[in-house]
């Protein structure tokens, strides 16, 4: 019995590292839809974008290599030298902003004022074309990403054997934490935290917040949207690449990974799409719920219960609470 | 411009048949979830062809022409691409998809062209008595299944009565095909077996590494393709499961599963229907008359690889079945059912294999009217972390067919009794 | 089914029948108090207006009569039947039909098929005679049709029949709502301020459509409105409320001379 | 001129009521209906029929299906996928059952199963809204993939899960199985399309697709004129889920010929459907056949240019033709963000009016 009790804690604990995970993609979601009305399902696409254009630029990948082999029957690949990956990471960063200017100035700039189910569409779109490009520039096949500060400090990956020994210690039994997921735990609060700076205390970020109040009002005194759309979605696009390097450093670096939008969702319905807090306390309950349930009535309904199950989670609790995690009541009116 | 394009598609459309060539289609996957495995695979398949072709002019003087089709591992595109390919005088199908398989069985059967899946599709096709058409040499998942635990008795001198094996798999039809054939096993020989699903695409299977921690598996078999492998290499590393125990099935160990994880896949082992490693002959040829003269159909940094070589086999075994149809039937240019005579008469030797220049490269088999599956052989393969190189561990190991002959019986019967089929062979 | 025709055109409101009585309303959001404890009555045949400033409550009132908000405290005698708890559609297929303050016309149809929508009550063949447009499905649409052109002769819209609705300027708009809400036949017609938001001519057209329909088709109307000239003008009963409560009931003349109403409302707001 | 409308009056609203009014429009549907069933099964071949008529036909049902909810009703769904699972394996499960029963009445009853199930999933539309729903509706989609991947009595037992159609034919043609000549293929799907898509104009056209299209503007009015919300959004989802069911059933039977839920109905199916609406146009049974035409034959197109023509690796071609499609979404609602159906409304509008804009 207490082993159960461990092993449920041990669960519990694993649940919220990976609704962290689940967070991290939840959070660039909800930023854009706060401030524009757009629920951007590229979001997905956009971390495996960034993440590829970090390992491609680390890698010293020429981009667009076999687009360019094939036109001019080439042989070219590798520009033959390694960047730093902090070098490498501004650089992506330049390259989320750049995407941010072309996604506003090329495509929502002609949407202004369309239904939401358009815009939405749009970003389908979106999500095809970036996927492509990304395949043209840096190629389909899988490529493995570390993120180093010099030769010894990496993200690390593996069990934590500090946790380990620690409550063995106390319990006689480790609780396995992967130190990845801590690594991604600080990076979120990390993020969130500077997310909540900048929005409160800068020029940039107080107006963001006005338009995602009221864009009328926000237009009316002199913010300019364009403007603030591009910032938008050039911080999404960093938290994109954020969430990338986190489940890029797990898995690789692939075109699944444009599929762990779909396991932000539910947590964007639990959490509601406008709410920040939302985000990271729908991912908590999210990964706990669907962990749990994998593990304790998993085995007996044949398991792999995790993607439906978690849609399910919030589809019942939205069934008795519309308004969401987080939202007010809504009063309808006519 | 608009003229030509339209003849190309007019063209495509009626498809005159051309039979100079001998026509090989190669549904490839070079995008989508499993683009990642597609592209090596692809690859070596092509590029061995092009070596016939610079090499020796193609088989037997009649050049070589590979079709490739993109599926992206989907099967309507599967069935586009089969039907858009059928009437260039396509040889042999090879799907690369245990779906697009399915669906092409029997339209393939109904148009007289041969199906060759290699270690996927219907395990039963083996039965050549009920599948005329399909071929699954040399080995098929259900042996797979029974060459890993026969590895697990080997390792524990026959004896594994009261072991837990825990089937981690793809869920999916390709994840559930070792089942059976596994719970035949453990009834014969006494192990607990357990089953654990990870829904597609996989990256998150934590769940499932918990409960292995929590129920401590002696033996995992693992039946994933994709981002799956990569996870779950990665998290058998995470909760220091002994990598040597942790055994893949043959789509779930090439390099780029274990690279991911780095020193933590050291000591992870995978079947293999082939060898690995870029040791062999062959590939000085590919360097030489594919590579160097621009002609690869990659980079060619993928030689040696395992989903390359496979590819390499895959190609190898087809032109040598044209080579035995264009024995049997006395002419270069053959048609698809010469190609299928020429694939049931199919027998790999150790001398042939070595004259081709892949010495020990693939287990020697023989197919036969009856047995389109070969003997069934495969080996062990282990992970080398530090020098990052695959290895056969063990010798090409033979399955339990006391097991699985009868689990193929029926289910190829069942199916010849669904469609009213006749039993050839007789 | 009360068809108290017989009463209809008697100047003596004493003798007509009561069409709806409410008892002591009182609607709550939260703390917030919309409507403290307001009992009137709407008799056949009248035009009976609800007037007050802004905040009053009138709005609420009137999505309480059709449902739309469900009142904490008080009843709802419809028919001299006490109405439950309904639903709005429920109470639409009574037979209370109402236009919006703010329009609320379908804008992806078309004016013919928004007026439809207003015979969908109806409206009741089966879905395999939908499916089919054959049998009863036919013969309603064509039947229907006919009511729903009747009523946009009657409001004279016919050159903007096939019109989509969102390209009709707001004049147009709300006329095309009023024959949304004509056309399912009410006995008793919610209008929630018809003259909002237009200029003299179109305030007068609006005038001449509500008289005509209380007139020709002797439907009860109960409205909401800012402008007191017109309602003054046009309703044979005035209900004034402010701040959730009544303050004043009566003919219009008599609602013209209470001291409270003229405090609360028109003494302010009235040039 | 093409368009003559002078002289063309009705006389009676049955004569107004109909689906082309104007007599150039009725004669040119006619011919395309004479076309399509007296000229085109003597034409096409087994490529013309598997690439691309027989997709087109069965997602055109799909995209009837799908409109209806969406483009009529307003309420958006991701769960296409898994309710052509629905239609997919009871379509199975009757046509092994029962194997002496017609394979058309299996098709319809499968089509009905299929709305059984989409009404129960269609009950949350009643709290949840907008893409709140959309997000909802992929619990259905992933739940009913899942379900009849893990329960083995969808698949009869068989040791791979995949589900194989029999042979069963109609007048003693086959229409599924290998044996399946193309026009014959053609024929059935064609003639499910087009009865799929006469009922839906009949139905969208009449009162209940008046409710839906109430509901969808303006759910709120709706309710308050008389539409019940619960008949209307749970009709819309059953009906919906009809069609859907039947492309489902018509998409494993006749087109594939074997299935499995994860493969061949996974949310890709779901988004594709939605695709095709949203480019054909939202609202609108032409624009359900010009999306699926779209996204049917535009990737045939561009991989005959790409890999056949121009000869590049075919794996560069499909990244392109990501690319492509996905520039191609975006100009289309950059452009005309009502579809195709709505730059034909358009087009026509300007040709009636020509040679005089305006």
């Amino acid at each position: 019995m207490p082993d159960q009790v461990l092993f449920a804690t041990e669960v519990v604990l694993n649940g919220l590292m990976a609704g962290v995970m689940y967070s991290l993609v939840a959070l660039g979601f909800v930023l854009i839809f706060k401030a524009s009305g757009i629920f951007n399902f590229a979001q997905g696409v956009m971390a495996l974008f960034a993440a590829m254009t970090l390992v491609g630029i680390q890698n010293g990948q020429v981009p667009f290599s076999h687009l360019f082999n094939a036109i001019f029957g080439t042989k070219i690949h590798y520009f033959g030298w390694e960047v730093h990956s902090v070098i490498a990471i501004l650089l992506t960063v330049i390259v989320m902003i750049f995407m941010a200017w072309a996604v506003q100035r090329y495509i929502f700039q002609y949407l202004i004022g369309q239904e939401p189910i358009i815009l939405f569409m749009a970003t389908i779109g979106l999500a095809y074309f970036l996927e492509g490009v990304a395949d043209l520039m840096w190629g389909a096949e899988i490529k493995t990403l570390n993120v180093c500060l010099n030769s010894d400090t990496c993200l690390p990956q593996g069990i934590n054997t500090v946790i380990d020994s620690v409550t063995f210690g106390w319990f006689g039994y480790g609780f396995f934490v992967d130190n990845l997921d801590i690594s991604a735990t600080i990076v979120a609060i990390f993020l969130v935290a500077v997310l909540v700076i900048f929005s409160q205390y800068t020029k940039q970020g107080r107006a963001m917040r006005a338009v995602a109040d009221d864009h009328q009002a926000a237009l009316s005194v002199g913010i300019s949207l364009n403007y603030i759309w591009i910032l938008v979605w050039s911080v999404a696009g960093f938290v994109a690449l954020v969430a990338g390097i986190m489940w890029g450093a797990k898995s690789g670096v692939q075109f699944s990974l444009s599929l762990i939008a779909l396991k932000a969702l539910p947590v964007l319905m639990l959490g509601g799409f406008t709410s920040i807090p939302g985000a990271i306390v729908g991912g908590l309950i999210i990964g706990v719920g669907e962990k749990l349930f994998e593990f304790l009535i998993g085995p007996m309904i044949g398991g792999a219960t995790e993607n439906w199950f978690a849609y399910m989670l919030a589809l019942l609790f939205l069934v008795f609470r519309p308004q969401g995690l987080f939202g007010e009541k809504i009063i309808e009116r006519v | 411009m608009k003229k030509t394009l339209f003849a190309a598609i007019a063209a495509t459309l009626v498809s005159g048949a051309a039979m100079a060539d001998l026509v090989f289609p190669s549904l490839s996957y070079r995008t989508g979830p499993f683009a990642a495995g597609g592209i090596p695979f692809a690859d070596g398949y092509a590029d061995y062809f092009t070596l016939l072709n610079e090499r020796d002019g193609g088989i037997g003087g009649v050049p070589i022409k590979v079709i490739e089709c993109e599926t992206a591992y989907n099967t309507e595109k599967g069935v586009e691409c089969y039907e858009a390919t059928k009437g260039e005088g396509s040889l042999v199908y090879q799907p690369l998809s245990t779906g697009i398989t399915y669906q092409i069985i029997p339209k393939a059967s109904a148009d007289g062209i041969p199906v060759h899946s290699m270690g996927y599709g219907r395990t039963s096709a083996t039965n050549g008595r009920v599948f005329e058409w399909v071929f699954n040499y040399p080995t098929n998942y259900w042996n797979g299944a029974s060459i890993a635990v026969k590895h697990i008795l080997d390792l524990n001198d026959n004896d594994i009565s009261g072991k837990k094996i825990t089937l981690l798999y793809f869920n999916g039809a390709y994840g559930k095909e070792p089942i059976p054939t596994l719970e035949a096993l453990s009834e014969k020989h006494g192990f607990e077996f357990n089953t654990l699903a990870i829904d597609f695409p996989g990256q998150e299977q934590k769940s499932q590494w918990l409960q292995i921690r929590r129920d401590q598996p002696d033996y995992i078999l693992f039946w994933g393709w994709g981002v799956m492998n990569q996870v779950a290499v990665q998290e058998a590393a995470n909760i220091r499961y002994p990598m040597e125990n942790f055994i893949g099935i043959w789509w779930s160990g090439a390099e780029i599963d274990v690279l991911p994880a780095g020193d933590g896949a050291n000591g992870y082992k995978s079947l293999q229907f082939h060898n690995v490693g870029s040791d062999f002959p062959i590939f000085d040829d590919i360097e030489k008359y594919v590579v160097d003269t621009g002609k690869a159909a990659g980079a060619g940094d993928q030689i040696g690889t395992v989903l390359y070589n496979r590819g390499v086999y895959a190609a190898m075994l087809a032109a040598e079945a044209v080579r035995t149809a264009q024995d049997i039937h006395n002419t270069a240019d053959i048609t698809s059912a010469m190609m299928r005579d020429g694939m049931e008469a199919l027998t790999m030797t150790p001398e042939r294999m070595a004259e081709l220049g892949l010495p020990n490269f693939g287990p020697t088999f023989q197919v036969t009217c009856e047995n389109h599956g070969g003997e069934g052989l495969g080996a062990i393969a282990q992970w080398d972390a530090s020098a990052t190189k695959w290895a056969l561990v063990t010798d090409f190991i033979a399955p339990d067919d006391e097991v699985i002959m009868p689990l193929i019986e029926a289910d190829s019967m069942a199916y010849a009794e669904e469609n009213n089929l006749d039993l050839r062979c007789n | 089914m009360n068809k108290t025709d017989v009463n209809k055109g008697s100047d003596d409101y004493s003798v007509r029948s009561v069409v709806m009585e409410m008892k002591n309303i009182t609607l709550r959001f939260g703390g917030v108090v919309a409507i403290k404890e307001i009992s009137f009555d709407i008799l056949e045949g009248e035009i009976r207006a609800i007037i007050g400033p802004n905040g009053a409550g009138k709005s609420s009132m009137l999505n309480v009569i059709s449902g739309f908000y469900s009142p904490q405290e008080g009843e709802i005698w419809f028919r001299g039947e006490k109405r439950p708890w309904l639903k709005p559609y429920q109470v639409a297929r009574q037979g209370i039909a109402r236009t919006f303050q703010n329009i609320a016309l379908f804008e992806g149809m078309s004016v013919l098929d928004n007026v439809m929508t207003g015979r969908l009550t109806h409206m009741n063949s089966n879905i395999f005679s939908q499916a089919l447009w054959k049998g009863q499905s036919e013969r309603e649409e064509v039947e229907n049709r006919d009511h729903a052109e009747r009523v946009i002769d009657f409001l004279e819209i016919q050159h903007i029949r096939k019109t989509p609705v969102s390209r009709l300027p707001y004049g147009l708009k709300k006329r095309v709502e009023l024959a949304r809400a004509l056309v399912s036949e009410p006995s008793l017609l919610l209008l929630d301020e018809p003259m909002a938001g237009m200029n003299v001519e179109e305030k007068e057209d609006m005038s001449r459509f509500i008289l005509d329909v209380n007139d020709e088709f002797g439907t009860t109307i109960a409205l909401i409105e800012h402008d007191m000239g017109v309602v003054m003008d046009l309703s044979d009963r005035v209900v004034v409320m402010d701040y959730g409560r009544k303050i004043g009931d009566g003919a219009p003349d008599e609602v013209r001379n209470n001291q409270d109403v003229i405090d609360a409302y028109l003494g302010v707001s009235h040039d | 001129m093409l368009y003559r409308e002078a002289g063309d009056f009705k006389t009676s609203y049955i004569e107004d009521n109909q689906t082309f009014p104007i007599a150039f429009d009725r004669y040119r549907y006619y011919a395309i209906l004479a076309i399509s069933f007296l000229i085109l099964p003597f034409l096409v071949n087994d490529y013309f029929v598997n690439a691309i008529l027989a997709p087109f036909l069965i997602y055109s049902i799909a995209a009837i299906g799908l409109n209806i909810l969406t483009g009529y009703c307003g309420q958006v769904s991701l769960g296409t996928g898994g309710f052509m699972a629905v239609g997919a394996y009871s379509c199975y499960k009757l046509m092994t059952a029962f194997p002496d029963v017609s394979i058309v009445i299996h098709i319809i009853i499968a089509g009905g199963i299929t709305a059984v199930i989409g009404a129960v999933f269609g009950l949350p539309s009643l709290r949840i809204k907008g893409f709140y729903l959309a997000v909802a509706t992929l619990a259905a989609q992933f739940f009913l993939v899942w379900l009849f991947n893990r329960v083995s009595w969808f698949y009869n037992y068989s040791a791979s899960g995949q589900i194989n159609a029999p042979e069963r034919t109609v007048f003693t043609i086959p229409v599924t199985g290998p044996n399946v000549e193309p026009w014959a293929m053609y024929m059935i799907c064609l003639i499910f399309a087009f009865v799929s898509a006469v009922i839906a104009r009949n139905l969208t056209r009449g009162a209940l697709g008046r409710t839906w299209m109430a509901i969808r503007d303006m759910d709120i009015a709706a309710e308050i004129i008389g539409v019940n919300p619960l008949k209307a959004k749970l009709s819309a989802f059953a009906i919906s889920s009809f069609f859907v069911g039947i492309s489902g059933a018509l998409f494993f039977a006749v087109y594939l010929g074997a299935a499995e839920a994860g493969d061949s109905f996974g949310i890709q199916k779901s988004f594709i459907v939605l695709f095709m609406i949203i480019i054909g146009g939202l609202g609108s049974i032409f624009g359900s056949f010009a999306g699926a035409a779209l996204l049917v034959v535009l990737p045939v197109i561009l991989k005959l240019i790409g890999a056949d023509f121009l000869g590049w690796p075919t794996g560069l071609v499909a990244h392109i033709q990501l690319v492509i499609v996905g520039l191609l979404i975006i100009l289309f609602l950059v452009l005309e963000p009502h579809g195709l159906a709505q730059l034909w409304r358009i087009a026509k509008e300007k040709l009636r009016l020509w040679p005089f804009p305006h």
